[in-house]
């Protein structure tokens, strides 16, 4: 199937897809670094599954010693903890921040202390104010589904198709929600319901039993995410409907399971790496210690790494599951 | 009379429950010292003291409320430690508090079954307690409060009566009332009565509080003083002992509990509050009258005929339906307390706890509440200007103790009630309205009250007053409303008039 | 002479004959709630005439339902709380925490190897006990229960996750899904367990000894006390009873998503809240109405339906939603006073 | 004559020389808090244990003022709120509502072309407009507070979201990012601002007729009407002052994060009221703390502090913080009932 990347500045990389064992002179021992983490509340299992992956990152290195602060959807509170980093003196801050722009001023702060900072997921207002960011392509996965959907219903040009998102007020949110549709409009297609969810199962659920009631007939869905797509499946279970197929984002493995298994309504879900704030706390040993990536030529890490939001379908599904998380 | 021949044989009486050297302290006061007190059965035990002298607290301590510090009780000459309200209540001691202790979201019926519900099964049994109620408040005389009724409704007089069912409803052998009579008017205490004689000739003891003398002659058998904290009196025969010397017992000095004489008005003084055409209720017929600088207008009446309303409607706290209320002359807006305050008026509502008292603050906040605004400059306020005004108003009403930074609710019953008299007096005012103003108070303090209500009286400020005990309105008014059913039934000259002669108005009102 | 002068009339009423004392508790229960009735009328006309068929549907009506059961079960545990003027801002952690614990590997496990029947009574069991501390604090403890259940709410939440490792558990017990998740008599079983759980609160508050002195110790706890009530204990057991039926409101969302996750019941406690206190009863106690509480969850379930099939953004149904609130009380308000003048 | 047989000592006390009371009423307020600076100190000697220099640092102590700043001056104005045994559910959206209005394109634009004091002044204007809101629906409309600032809560936090099309705003005006987000004297602008809000709220409080006013509503509000206090007018005012601070608040988080956004103060309103709470101001009314808010506050901004600087996995500091919060209360509670024996 065809996949487009957002539009690619000068400066920005793609990540290789199987990444978790990384054995190269990468992985070998330098120099102690303290590097400080800070994630949203785990009050998703898309987040609580990046906030874990990079917990466990870290164990992985024995010159890495992470420093985690409670997760928190206060930006004032996550302001203090980086805060807390700088004063306390970190060598590199893996920020996640709640809400991008409202995080920008802190941590320019630390980069002016001379405090590399990776930001993953939610970008900052300016470029300046990070050294490294990681992160997962929104744009691109909404155009992903969008083009799969495209391509699924062929010239139906009536087709109802049915949008969850996850918490609306988020720009990564809004940015997959961009994506799709103008992915959509290509084919002279349009989301004719959309009912947003919050992230987690319960309120997949309420949304698709909700979103199910007012389309009584759909071609496709688009869920924004897999793990309240648990919930969303149980909602299109209970009522009984089959009648279209849908997609994913995230890239559980759980979802990958119901691709696999072939009579499910999921067709396909877009990988939205849960291992980007791991990546992020690679990237930050790797900055920390005045190291390049050893598979560039480049003897600095990028500025901007871009994951690559790969579709997952029955027919690829066997090379994604075992690097899968388990939401 | 048939109690005489009752208790004819006090001698054989068994000694029921005894307290032995009961000892109580609350932070920064002790409230009791080395209280001796003992009850036989059948007899009605009076307890006496000054407000604050600790007759609440022993009873309390008697009905599991409070654990004492020290001493012990015996019922039936077994020592017995209470350490809830419910060992004391399966004990077989009834409890009317001071304090009203209904809930008022409740109905009559599930106030009176309170914690010892009819139900099958843990399945309450709703028409035997409404059958069972509607009895129990028919052997007190009063059919007409309606067991399904929320006892919110109810005056502080039927109140009384349902708590007064409750006691009854379980088996009893003691029954201590705190000043039940305080609420009721002498119609009722009458009744009242009826209920105690019937209680002890069962056997069944009684502890009576309260603080008029009179009824203590008609209804008690002994009689124990306290004083500060101490017993100093104790098993005193009614019938051996003068008012006097129980007065002394109680305060160490004499007091002679007469009306000091209703100061003369001069003609022509001009009127100060005028009521014109006043409506309370829609299709009631509306009230005039006008009070003078320096006069004091009585309102008699049974209680729930409608005084406090009258009172209420004056002042603004609650919206007339028409009619007119002046101060001066000048028109008052209906139904503002904010401006009856602002324009001169005061009111010392009936339920203290409840209307007038911010139980959980300082003396000093209680005193200043309705003048704050004074005590200081541009909004700020001044606490030594404060301090020093409760100081004067606590000496003037001698309340106890004179502590102005404690907190109202840890006074007793009769110092709560001059607080609220204090309130005003600091804030001075031209027309006063005292609902009840003795209810609760002590003979010494009832004797400053009146001296207090006299003064205010030479000091050119009008004064409404309502009580339910006609003597008192006879005694400090210089005219007299009788109400009955919310219409005036008659107005006269005090000095014309009489307790009996009230009492067939009133009658004959209600009959109309 | 009176002490209740008041309402000829409305004696009357109650000197009615026995039999119509059924009859007559319906129409106050009816007459109470006048308001909110009322408002849901309203809301059903507006769903009808804005989705049409789609909103009077039998199916439509059902998913409402089925969206109204958990935090209506929940909800009937708050009112009593409510009613004995606490409140209980835990229950939704409690929640989560119950379906975490009855969904890990083991529990599963054990419960394919016995009876599915043990995975709601696990979630019932530690949703009771979480409550049962709750209780003991704020009881015997004389913890505020504001801060108490504030604490809860972080220690189960935070449990839960530790319990479940943060990770979504799939229940794989096929006879519990189907026997919670499916349907009897073509009605989905949790709005069956909503509609036993409100009845069984209905009964319990009003016609046993324990909901009279639920309303006795909310309207008044010192005199509750002087009666010889226990004050300590019913408070605890209250307690114990929000965490009972938050543990039931466990499974039944157990069987709703089939997963137990510790993100189950976020905000739970602030809709809780609103739908009893939207239902009548009062924050500072001694009056309670299950039904009015019924009435709420319902409220809010069909507006957040009827928002959905409109296809209206989240910002939009948040105005409107604070807009119908006070509109809805003040209407409540409105008929409470016109019916005491008549 | 002597009543008080036992209390000579304590009269006596109050009996002194009158330049002493002003020192009496202080010591009182730290006797009566005693509790929770015990708690705070614990905290701070946890802190140290823990963390070494790093929390015992001026920059560590700035750090944990600037996050306390934001939610105290909020809480400052909740204190009022609750001391009329009112609630405010609806500061954080407020919050929200105010910070998205002021940094709307127009708003900044015209700020930038005036003075930048146009962007806080707006804020504040917003903030205490909708407080007025509710104070009229609650002092007027007679709507419950919970009801009435719960529907705030959504109907402010929709417009927000609506006012900004859920993108986060950026702030360019630059004088008001260096004046409220730089330092002055070297003490960072916000925390100045704090100490200001508290000092003035501690003053209107306890040293003014409004203050006074203010208890007395919330001792008795029956009471304080019959007294001849405008008790309506009064709670409007009060929830104005509430709605006021949150409008403080908005700017202050606005300089903090240079951005106004929808999703500013999100669950805001349990912290702040538990910060209240804490800090011993009863939610039945009639007594409150600044000070004891203020300590509230730093509680629980120290306990943030000390989990950043140490290494606690996410789930257990949830954990944690439930424990300590009932441990700090219990503390607070042994220690009065101690004081009030002696
Ligand atoms: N809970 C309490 N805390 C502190 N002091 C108390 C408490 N209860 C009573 N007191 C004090 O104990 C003393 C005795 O009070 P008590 O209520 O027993 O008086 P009383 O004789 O019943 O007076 P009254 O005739 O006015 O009702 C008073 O000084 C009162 O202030
Ligand atoms: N808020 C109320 N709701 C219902 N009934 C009331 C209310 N206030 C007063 N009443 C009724 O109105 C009647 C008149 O009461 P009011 O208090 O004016 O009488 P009163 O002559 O002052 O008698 P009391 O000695 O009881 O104060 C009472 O029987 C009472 O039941
Ligand atoms: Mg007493
Ligand atoms: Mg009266």
């Amino acid at each position: 199937s065809c996949v487009s990347n957002s539009p690619a500045p000068s400066n920005e990389s793609s990540d290789a897809q199987n990444a978790p064992a990384a054995a190269g002179a990468n992985a070998e021992e330098g120099k102690k670094v303290t590097i400080g983490l800070s994630v949203p509340a785990a009050d998703h299992g898309f987040m609580a599954a990046m906030t874990d992956l990079a917990v466990e990152t870290a164990k992985d290195y024995p010159d890495v010693e992470l420093k985690v602060s409670e997760g928190t959807n206060d930006v004032s509170v996550q302001i203090s903890q980086v805060e807390t980093m700088i004063n306390d003196k970190v060598d590199a801050i893996v920020l996640l921040p709640f809400d991008g722009a409202a995080l920008t001023k802190v941590a320019q702060k630390a980069m002016d202390a001379g405090i590399p900072v990776i930001n993953v997921d939610r970008e900052f207002s300016t470029a300046q104010s990070s050294r490294v960011t990681v992160l997962g392509d929104n744009y691109g996965v909404g155009v992903s589904a969008g083009d799969f959907i495209c391509a699924e219903l062929g010239d139906k040009k009536d087709a109802k198709i049915g949008e969850i998102p996850g918490i609306d007020s988020l720009p990564l949110t809004q940015e997959r929600s961009e994506g799709f549709k103008d992915a959509l409009a290509k084919c002279g297609l349009e989301v004719s319901n959309r009912v947003p969810a919050e992230f987690t199962v319960e309120s997949g659920e309420r949304a698709a039993s909700n979103l199910l009631q007012a389309a009584p007939h759909l071609d496709a869905i688009w869920n924004h995410d897999d793990d309240q797509g648990v919930g969303v499946l149980a909602a299109i279970k209970a009522a009984d409907r089959s009648e279209f197929f849908m997609v994913g984002n995230g890239g559980s493995a759980n979802m990958m399971r119901e691709i696999q298994s072939g009579d499910s309504v999921v067709k396909a879900t877009t990988v939205y790496p849960a291992y980007q704030a791991a990546d992020g706390v690679r990237m930050a040993r790797l900055v920390a210690q005045e190291r390049s990536l050893e598979d560039l030529l480049d003897i600095e890490i990028p500025r901007k790494v871009v994951l690559y939001a790969a579709v997952v379908t029955k027919d690829n599904v066997e090379k994604y599951l075992p690097t899968a998380f388990e939401s | 009379m048939s109690h005489d021949e009752v208790n004819s044989g006090t001698d054989e009486q068994i000694t029921l429950l005894e307290m032995r050297g009961i000892e109580k302290r609350f932070p920064g006061i002790i409230a009791l010292q080395q209280v001796s007190f003992g009850v036989k059965a059948g007899e009605v035990h009076c307890l006496l003291g000054q407000n604050g002298a600790g007759k609440s607290t022993l009873i309390k301590v008697l009905a599991g409320v409070h654990q004492p510090n020290d001493g012990e009780i015996l019922l039936d000459g077994r020592q017995i430690r209470f350490s809830s309200p419910d060992d004391a209540i399966k004990a077989g001691i009834g409890t009317m508090y001071q304090e009203l202790d209904l809930v008022e979201s409740l109905t009559v019926a599930q106030n009176i079954f309170l914690g010892h519900e009819k139900s099958r099964g843990g399945f309450s049994s709703h028409k035997a307690e409404q059958v069972e109620a509607a009895k129990l408040l028919g052997r007190l005389g009063h059919q007409e409060i309606s067991p399904s009724m929320e006892v919110g409704e109810l005056s502080a007089a039927g109140q009384q009566i349902v708590s007064m069912a409750r006691a009854l409803s379980r088996e009893v052998r003691l029954i201590i009332m705190d000043e039940p009579s305080a609420v009721l008017d002498s119609e009722e205490v009458r009744n009242l009565f009826e209920t105690v004689r019937a209680l002890t000739a069962s056997g069944v003891a009684v502890i009576y509080i309260s603080h008029r003398l009179e009824e203590i002659r008609v209804i008690g058998d002994r009689i124990t003083v306290l004083k500060d904290g101490r017993a100093v009196a104790s098993n005193l025969e009614v019938s051996q002992t003068s008012n006097g010397e129980l007065i002394t017992h109680m305060t160490g000095r004499t007091i002679s509990n007469v009306f000091p004489p209703v100061v003369s008005l001069l003609d022509g003084t001009p009127d100060i509050l005028q009521v014109e055409e006043l409506v309370i209720a829609p299709g009631q017929e509306p009230l005039s009258f006008n009070v003078r600088a320096g006069e004091v207008l009585g309102l008699a009446g049974l209680v729930g005929s409608g005084r406090s309303e009258i009172l209420a409607a004056i002042y603004g706290s609650t919206k007339p339906v028409s009619g007119v209320v002046r101060v001066e002359g000048k028109k008052l807006r209906p139904g503002s307390a904010v401006a009856a305050v602002k324009a001169g008026m005061g009111l010392c509502p009936e339920e203290r706890k409840s209307q007038a008292l911010l139980l959980d603050d300082t003396l000093i906040s209680n005193f200043t509440l309705a003048s704050i605004g004074r005590y200081g400059t541009a909004g700020f306020t001044s606490g030594k200007n404060e301090y020093q005004v409760s100081m004067e108003q606590i000496g003037k009403l001698e309340l106890r103790p004179a502590d102005p930074t404690r907190e109202a609710r840890t006074l007793s019953g009769g110092n709560q009630q001059k607080i609220v008299l204090g309130r005003w007096l600091s804030h001075g005012c031209k027309v006063l309205l005292l609902d009840e103003p003795t209810r609760g108070v002590d003979v010494g303090a009832r004797s400053e009250i009146y001296q207090l209500i006299s003064e205010l009286s030479r000091a050119g400020i009008a004064i409404i007053v309502v009580s339910s005990e006609l003597e008192e309105v006879l005694g400090l008014s210089h005219q007299v409303l009788v109400v009955s059913e919310n219409r005036i039934v008659h107005r006269g000259m005090a000095a014309e008039l009489s307790e009996h002669q009230i009492l067939d108005l009133v009658m004959e009102g209600t009959t109309l | 002479m009176s002490f209740a002068t008041s309402s000829h009339a409305r004696s009357t009423v109650h000197n009615r004959p026995r039999r119509s004392v059924l009859k007559w508790l319906l129409d106050a229960g009816l007459r109470r709630n006048m308001g909110l009735i009322f408002a849901l009328i309203l809301l059903c006309v507006v769903g009808g005439l804005t989705a049409g068929e789609r909103f009077a549907d039998v199916n439509n009506m059902m998913t409402i339902l089925r969206l109204a059961a958990v935090t209506g079960v929940v909800s009937i545990g708050a009112t009593f709380v409510i009613t004995i003027a606490g409140i209980d801002l835990s229950v939704g952690a409690i929640l989560a925490l119950a379906a975490v614990w009855a969904t890990t590997l083991s529990g599963q496990m054990f419960a394919e190897s016995t009876s599915w029947i043990f995975l709601p009574i696990t979630a019932m069991a530690i949703g009771a006990a979480a409550g049962l501390v709750n209780g003991i604090l704020i009881a015997y403890g004389k913890v505020v229960s504001f801060i108490t259940t504030l604490a809860m709410m972080a220690a189960a939440r935070g449990l839960a996750e530790i319990i479940s490792d943060k990770k979504t558990q799939l229940i794989s017990v096929d006879g519990f899904l189907q026997a919670i998740g499916g349907d009897l008599f073509g009605i989905p079983t949790i709005v069956l367990i909503f509609v036993l759980v409100a009845i069984g609160g209905w009964v319990l508050l009003n016609r046993t000894t324990f909901g009279r002195r639920t309303f006795a110790i909310g309207g008044n706890a010192e005199a509750a006390r002087l009666a010889g009530i226990k004050v300590e204990r019913h408070t605890m057991i209250v307690y114990a009873l929000a965490g009972l039926c938050a543990g039931i409101g466990a499974f039944m969302l157990m069987a709703r998503t089939t997963t137990g996750s510790a993100t189950h019941g976020t905000g739970l406690e602030l809709d809780v809240i609103a739908a009893v206190v939207i239902g009548g009863t009062l924050l500072t106690g001694g009056r309670g109405s299950i039904f009015g509480t019924v009435l709420g969850v319902l409220i809010f379930s069909t507006l957040t339906n009827i928002f959905a099939l409109n296809n209206l953004s989240l910002s939009v149904q948040l105005v409107a939603k604070g807009a119908i609130i006070v509109i809805a009380v003040l209407i409540q308000r409105q008929l409470a006073i016109r019916q005491s003048r008549t």
